[in-house]
């Protein structure tokens, strides 16, 4: 038993561990979503939602031998010459020539860059995320201050009464 | 409810993992997203296409410009959203109650901001201009520079900050940014190709094709670094205040 | 085979009760110049039918159509044997009934007539358009408009009687027509390959088996509700609350008519009554005809409310000809078709008769007209002459249709169906007989009827008297609507 | 010029928007007749755009952000994919748009006071995010479009009354939930392909034939459920009623027509164009079946939730979930017929929707009166308002000539030729529902309270009608009302052309 235990731990879970770091976390922010009384809870809850989502995009751009995506800083001493050059030749109009030259040392190994995209589509979901999170607090606001509370039960028992519905 | 919820939560958990069988694993380099051609295309041809060392922001403000875009429209729409949602206007002479008033923190408080918040500013426009060459951009400098107001708000009391950066000039900065990032796409249609098409400004950039694409990316990212200064600023603003836009926290 | 041949004939009859709507409605300020406008377009309207007529007769088909509003069904007119009788029939009696109503509804002094006769012309549209419809769609579409177009009629008064009348009239007439006609219509143009023009074939084929052909057949038998075949009746009764030139008209010729005018369609031109014999389903439309016919001659029976009995015997009526149709002879369709003019001509005297007894007494009730034979001998005789018809005795003409009918029972060897008939005939005597007898022949209950004769007015007076001739000529003269019948029954 | 039609509609509102905002607050004047002029000038560009397309050959153009070329079969940046259908939905979205900004003409600054501004700026790119929605070719694009339709309707949703915060607070949870599940689906997809353009996505799992991964399958399921929750398809249809009901009223008119209609065209988007409809329809899954069922019990229960409502704005609110099961299910059918049918339903039913939503705002306006009660007597009345109503109300229930029957019959036609009768019989149950529901308020209407009979309910007096008299009902409102009910007829009267668009374009994505 114990042995199933183990291998399943080694064969499912450790290789592909960020996954299911991304759905416990993901679950503890639908959960709270659903079930939390207070708006202000529903709202961290969501906040938990959307960063797990973040977290699985951020890990596929995972490569294991990889660094940032910016080619200066990856340490090869030839890029950063390149980059240098680069400085250099954006204000001496460099000649066609010249570029073509570049080209070819400019082999890049593109298993020694993380891949770029996800960090693209991470940035645009964080704003999203900011944005919807910001407009969620108004909102609430809005409701607080026109019900005087944030809890769900005694708003809709403010409503009862009067409510025609 | 607390059970249906748990329910919920465990058919959709199980669902999601039950995906992740055939999932590469953690640091793969042969899965298709990190082998596949549009990743490759983006690491292998950013610098010579675009002259930006720094993919992200290439791919961010040229690839899919278009995309970042409409990120900085959602910012410019919860901008005026919360102020159309929150925002109350007259009724002044309600006294705020549970604040702390406006003549903000206390003296060393003071006395530090006014000392970090230069370093701060400049340290966001750096942020902002260095993007192509180290981790930045328009949205990280921005942010730090609306914090910056914030922190100005927080420590000198909301009616200093608003007095620098009135709701006024919010607005107009949220929306300047937008034209800006909007304005040279359309200048790219104007000069003949596609919106967005920085390679179609050449003629008017120096430094050759690839230069007009990184030198616009600058100029979009400027036109981000506004609006998203602007509306955390304004977000900080209304929400702290439930939009009387009165008394800072 | 009939040559088809472009006609703007039918189209022209078809707009010009449609033109005058928005006449009407704009002279609704000077009635005598709005009801001036509902003559013209009632004589036009009938002078375009006649036109058609002779051409008809030589065995042409007119044939108009605009706007293919779904791939391959444009809206179109198609006029035929069975189209131009049914027109003739609704559009001659437009006239009398224009001028019944003139009478009815200035002596009671009904509020909103503009809107009265605006409706009327746009029910007359509607009847047209359907008699005239040559295919599926067209059918349906203004079968529906003549359900929406008929009921600001029905519920007339507005109150609160008339509103649950509108009610169940809408609801049973488009829900039905939405739940069972729409999907079968569907089904059949999928069926066909995007195609359901009438032609003179049937519209399918034997490949739709014997179950699918069931239902669809019932479908369009139950979901054209207008025939008021039991269950889907009771909109019928209901509807009697509506003016009686209304009830006249509509629920004696127009709405009632159309609808059994569309299940002879459907029997003829959709499945065929080929296709029907090999399918062998239309027994089972026999059987709740004939169940119609005795269960609703049986409450007519105990209807006080003449209107109400009359209603019953409506029901009861139209089951006779969807009966006829389901036999499937020549002989049994020349019946049906026959009696939708016959039964037409006169039901709508017992009609006029029933309305002009509350115009001039203000009866509503069979048990109120003990001894009025003095007051209104006029109209009672013809309704007298009426009953006779609707009875089928000699010397009117639903003798002759009933005679087709009865034959085409006797020749399909249904010996059970020709008992309901005769039973039914019976019956159809008892309830219509006594009030006639008690009109005439039993003794004023104490100063009821008091003074001299009290007819309705004139207006009101002669179209009965006409139609009760009509009923009368067609015993004597029945050629013409014998021809047209056999257009269709002889295919 | 005309290659760049997609993106310079997209761009007038947007620049609208922003000039709104500069204008600032107390200038709902001068924003309205910004916002005139873009959304007509977009709905002009949007005609010209319709035109090209039906003029092309291969029925479809595209546009390339930022000019980056297909490098070789992929695609680096984001393109617009334009065909027909897109231009007939953005062609929809821009008239409805234009309409309900002149209906807002003079409810504005009665409903949301000195930030008319502020709300021209949202409603505009509200229909800038749709329109985007509509016609991107790229998966995340999307995404963030949706999200940008998503916030600004919160926020229009929020500046109604307390009720409507709540709702809109809902909303936000509920939208969330759905957007990020989309997000995540089209997360699954990129780590499975390794793109994000509908197309490449497309081509990649036909090569690689991934039909049978796992991810995969669930992908679809979590972009569907994502997408379901946003079109308030029936179990997560609950944060609908009351944000399109309570939201201020010339947000409703607008709402209540477009956003979930989008949604079910981002639905036959993903179905047929990201997935397929081998994978879609396959036979071996249940899929077809069970959602088909589904979208019965969407459209029964959206039928009687709306039968039991006294509520006018939320009656209607639960009739468009009732029309949200029609086009799920006419895409679920699996046949020509049936996804033309439920594309063909997106348009009328905006339409009718469209102008249900104004003539029952106006007589909510004009007789201070949210419940069904408000119709009595208003035929003699607001004669053009209930024309208007019976239109749309006729529309609904289906019958010809008006553009519901149309799209009634194309749903049906599909459902009898797969032989899910369940689904043919469900439309037509809705159609009787529809005509009970619609017949009583016009019964109502027609001939107002029966004189002698006290209502149950405590009914306010009819003569306590607002100030200005029930007749004075504003041009700006009539218009838009009487146009959108045109529009129904003419939707309806045209049918054969905009039908045979639509499957034309159908025939190239299902091969």
């Amino acid at each position: 038993m114990d042995i199933i235990i183990a291998s399943f731990i080694e064969e499912v879970i450790v290789p592909k561990f960020n996954y299911w770091i991304y759905v416990i976390l993901m679950m503890i922010g639908l959960f709270a979503m659903i079930t939390k009384n207070n708006l202000i809870k529903k709202l961290i809850g969501m906040a938990i939602f959307q960063t797990a989502i973040i977290l699985l995009y951020v890990s596929v751009g995972v490569k294991s031998e990889a660094n940032i995506p910016i080619i200066s800083h990856h340490g090869h001493q030839e890029h950063v010459e390149n980059a240098q050059d680069e400085k250099h030749s954006s204000k001496l109009e460099v000649s066609t020539d010249d570029k073509s030259d570049k080209s070819d040392h400019h082999a890049i190994d593109k298993d020694k860059f993380a891949n770029p995209l996800p960090h693209v589509l991470m940035l645009t979901a964080i704003v999203v995320g900011v944005s919807t999170l910001g407009l969620a607090l108004a909102i609430s606001q809005k409701v607080h201050g026109s019900f005087g509370t944030l809890e769900e039960d005694e708003i809709l028992d403010q409503l009862k009464p009067g409510g025609h519905d | 409810m607390k059970f249906f919820g748990l329910l919920s939560v465990i058919i959709v958990g199980s669902l999601l993992l039950s995906a992740t069988k055939d999932f590469p694993d953690w640091g793969d380099q042969d899965s298709p997203a990190n082998e596949g051609p549009v990743s490759s295309f983006y690491i292998e041809k950013t610098e010579e296409k675009t002259k930006v060392p720094n993919m992200v922001t290439a791919v961010l403000a040229d690839y899919r410009g278009y995309d970042t875009m409409f990120e900085t429209v959602v910012i410019f729409i919860a901008g005026i959203g919360i102020i159309a949602v929150l925002r109350t206007y007259g009724n002044n002479d309600s006294t705020p109650k549970n604040q702390v008033g406006d003549e903000g923190a206390g003296l060393l408080a003071k006395i530090t901001c006014s000392l970090i918040l230069p370093f701060i500013q400049l340290f966001a426009l750096y942020v902002v201009a260095h993007g192509h060459h180290s981790p930045g951009g328009g949205f990280q400098g921005g942010v730090m520079l609306g914090a910056s107001y914030i922190l100005l708000a927080l420590a000198y009391g909301l009616a200093r900050a608003k007095s620098c950066f009135s709701e006024k000039r919010t607005l107009v900065f949220a929306a300047v940014g937008i034209i800006i990032y909007v304005g040279w796409g359309v200048l790219c249609l104007i000069m003949g190709k596609e919106f967005l098409n920085y390679s179609a400004l050449d003629s008017i950039l120096p430094g050759g094709v690839e230069m007009a694409r990184s030198h616009s990316m600058l100029a979009v990212e400027i036109g981000v670094a506004l609006t998203v200064t602007a509306v955390m600023f304004s977000m900080f603003s209304n929400l702290s205040t439930k939009g009387r836009l009165d008394k800072g926290l | 085979m009939a040559s088809v041949e472009f006609s703007l004939i039918p189209f022209l009859a078809w707009l010009v009760s449609l033109l005058a709507v928005p006449a009407i409605i704009l002279l609704g300020k000077k009635p005598d110049a709005r009801e001036g406008i509902t003559f013209l377009a009632a004589i036009v309207k009938f002078g375009f039918v006649l036109l058609m007529l002779p051409l008809v007769r030589e065995g042409k088909i007119l044939h108009f159509s605009f706007s293919e509003i779904i791939e391959g069904i444009p809206i179109e007119f198609r006029v035929d044997g069975l189209g131009i009788l049914f027109a003739i029939v609704a559009s001659s009696l437009w006239i009398l009934t224009s001028l019944y109503a003139l009478g009815y509804m200035r002596s009671l002094k009904e509020h909103d007539q503009t809107r009265f006769f605006a409706c009327f012309a746009l029910s007359l549209s509607a009847t047209i358009g359907v008699a005239f419809a040559g295919n599926l769609l067209t059918l349906y579409i203004f079968y529906e408009i003549l359900s929406l177009s008929t009921y600001p009629l029905v519920t007339h008064h507005g109150d609160k009687e008339a509103r649950s009348g509108g009610r169940t009239y809408l609801s049973h007439l488009l829900g039905t027509s939405v739940a069972f006609v729409l999907p079968a219509m569907i089904y059949c143009y999928w069926k066909k390959g995007g195609d359901i023009n009438f032609t003179d074939g049937s519209l399918l084929t034997t490949d739709i088996g014997s179950g699918a052909g069931l239902i669809v057949l019932l479908a369009f038998t139950f979901g054209f509700a207008k025939n008021g075949l039991m269950p889907f009746h009771s909109w019928l009764p209901n509807a009697m609350v509506a003016p009686t030139p209304v009830s006249a008209l509509l629920h004696a010729v127009a709405v009632v008519k159309v609808g059994v005018f569309c299940v002879i369609r459907v029997f003829t031109g959709v499945f065929g009554i080929d296709l029907l014999e090999k399918l062998d389903i239309a027994v089972v439309v026999s059987w709740i005809a004939a169940f119609t016919v005795i269960t609703s001659s049986l409450i007519a029976l105990s209807q006080d409310n003449l209107k109400r009995r009359l209603a019953f015997s409506t029901i009861g009526q139209l089951s006779y000809i969807i009966l006829g149709v389901s036999l499937l002879l020549p002989l049994g369709v020349t019946g049906s078709i026959l009696h939708v003019a016959m039964h037409a001509f006169g039901k709508i005297t017992l009609f006029f008769c029933a309305g002009a007894i509350y115009v001039a007494m203000h009866k509503k009730y069979v048990s109120e007209l003990v001894g009025i034979g003095r007051k209104m001998p006029i109209t009672m005789t013809a309704f007298a002459i009426g009953s006779l018809s609707v009875i089928g005795l000699p010397v009117t003409g639903g003798l002759v249709s009933k005679w087709y009918l009865v034959m085409g029972t006797a020749q399909s060897d249904q010996i059970a169906l020709l008992v309901v008939f005769l039973i039914s005939s019976i019956l159809n005597a008892c309830y219509f007989l006594p009030i006639v007898y008690r009109a005439f022949f039993c003794r004023p209950e104490e100063s009821l009827y008091e003074g001299g004769r009290q007819e309705a007015p004139l207006a009101c007076l002669i179209p009965l008297c006409i139609t009760a001739l009509l009923s009368v000529i067609s015993f004597f003269n029945p050629g013409l609507f014998i021809e047209l019948a056999g257009l269709i029954s002889n295919k | 010029m005309t290659d760049h039609l997609p993106i310079l509609l997209l761009l007038l509102p947007l620049f609208g928007s922003l000039i709104c905002v500069l204008l600032g607050r107390n200038n709902a004047a001068h924003s309205w007749v910004v916002a005139m002029i873009s959304l007509g000038g977009s709905a002009l560009l949007s005609l010209l755009m319709l035109i090209k397309v039906l003029g092309l050959k291969s029925g479809d153009f595209r546009y390339r952000m930022g000019g980056w070329p297909e490098s070789s079969s992929y695609e680096v940046g984001i393109e617009l994919r334009v065909d027909v259908l897109a231009c007939l939905i953005v062609l929809a979205v821009m008239i409805v748009g234009f309409l309900n900004t002149i209906y807002s003409k003079t409810r504005v600054s009665a409903e949301v006071g000195e930030k008319g501004s502020f709300f021209y700026a949202l409603i505009q790119l509200l229909i800038v995010g749709l329109c985007g929605i509509i016609m991107t070719n790229d998966a995340f694009n999307l995404y963030v479009l949706i999200e940008i339709t998503s916030l600004t309707s919160y926020a229009l949703i929020a500046m109604g009354n307390r009720r409507a915060a709540l709702s809109s607070f809902n909303y936000v949870i509920m939208g969330t939930i759905g957007a990020s599940f989309y997000l995540l689906g089209v997360g699954y997809l990129y780590i499975k392909t390794g793109t994000l353009n509908i197309d490449d996505i497309h081509n990649y799992l036909r090569s690689e034939n991934l039909w049978a991964s796992q991810s995969i399958v669930v992908a679809f399921i979590l972009i569907m459920l994502g997408v379901w929750t946003k079109m308030a398809f029936f179990p997560l249809h609950g944060w609908l009623p009351n944000a399109y009901s309570y939201a201020p009223s010339m947000t409703g008119t607008f709402m209540a027509p477009l956003m979930t209609k989008v949604m079910v065209y981002v639905m036959i988007r993903v179905m047929l164009w990201l997935f397929g409809s081998d994978f879609v329809y396959s036979t071996e899954s249940i899929w077809s079946e069970l959602i088909i069922w589904m979208s019965v019990v969407a459209i029964v229960a959206g039928s009687f939730l709306a039968l039991a409502r006294n509520d006018i704005k939320k009656m209607l609110t639960y009739l468009i979930i009732a029309e949200v099961g029609y086009m799920v299910g006419g895409a679920w059918l699996g046949n020509l017929n049936g996804q033309a049918g439920a594309f063909y339903h997106i348009l009328s039913d905006a339409a009718m929707t469209f102008c249900l939503f104004i003539a029952a705002s106006i007589v909510i306006i004009r007789t201070g009166e949210s419940r069904l009660n408000a119709f009595d007597d208003l035929f003699r009345k607001m004669p053009i308002t209930m024309i208007g109503f019976t239109i749309g109300g006729l529309s609904m229930i289906g019958l010809p000539p008006t553009c519901g029957f149309f799209s009634k019959w194309y749903l049906i036609k599909g459902g009898v030729e797969t032989g899910q009768w369940e689904f043919v019989v469900a439309l037509l149950f809705s159609s009787l529902i529809n005509a009970v529901i619609f017949f009583k308020i016009f019964e109502r209407a027609y001939f107002g309270k029966i004189k002698g009979i006290k209502e149950e309910v405590t009914v306010q007096d009819r003569d306590t009608i607002p100030a200005g008299g029930i007749k004075s009902v504003p041009l700006s409102m009539l218009i838009p009302l009487c146009v959108g009910s045109l529009s129904i007829l003419i939707i309806g009267i045209m049918n054969k052309n905009i039908f045979s668009w639509i499957t034309k374009a159908l025939e190239m994505v299902n091969g």
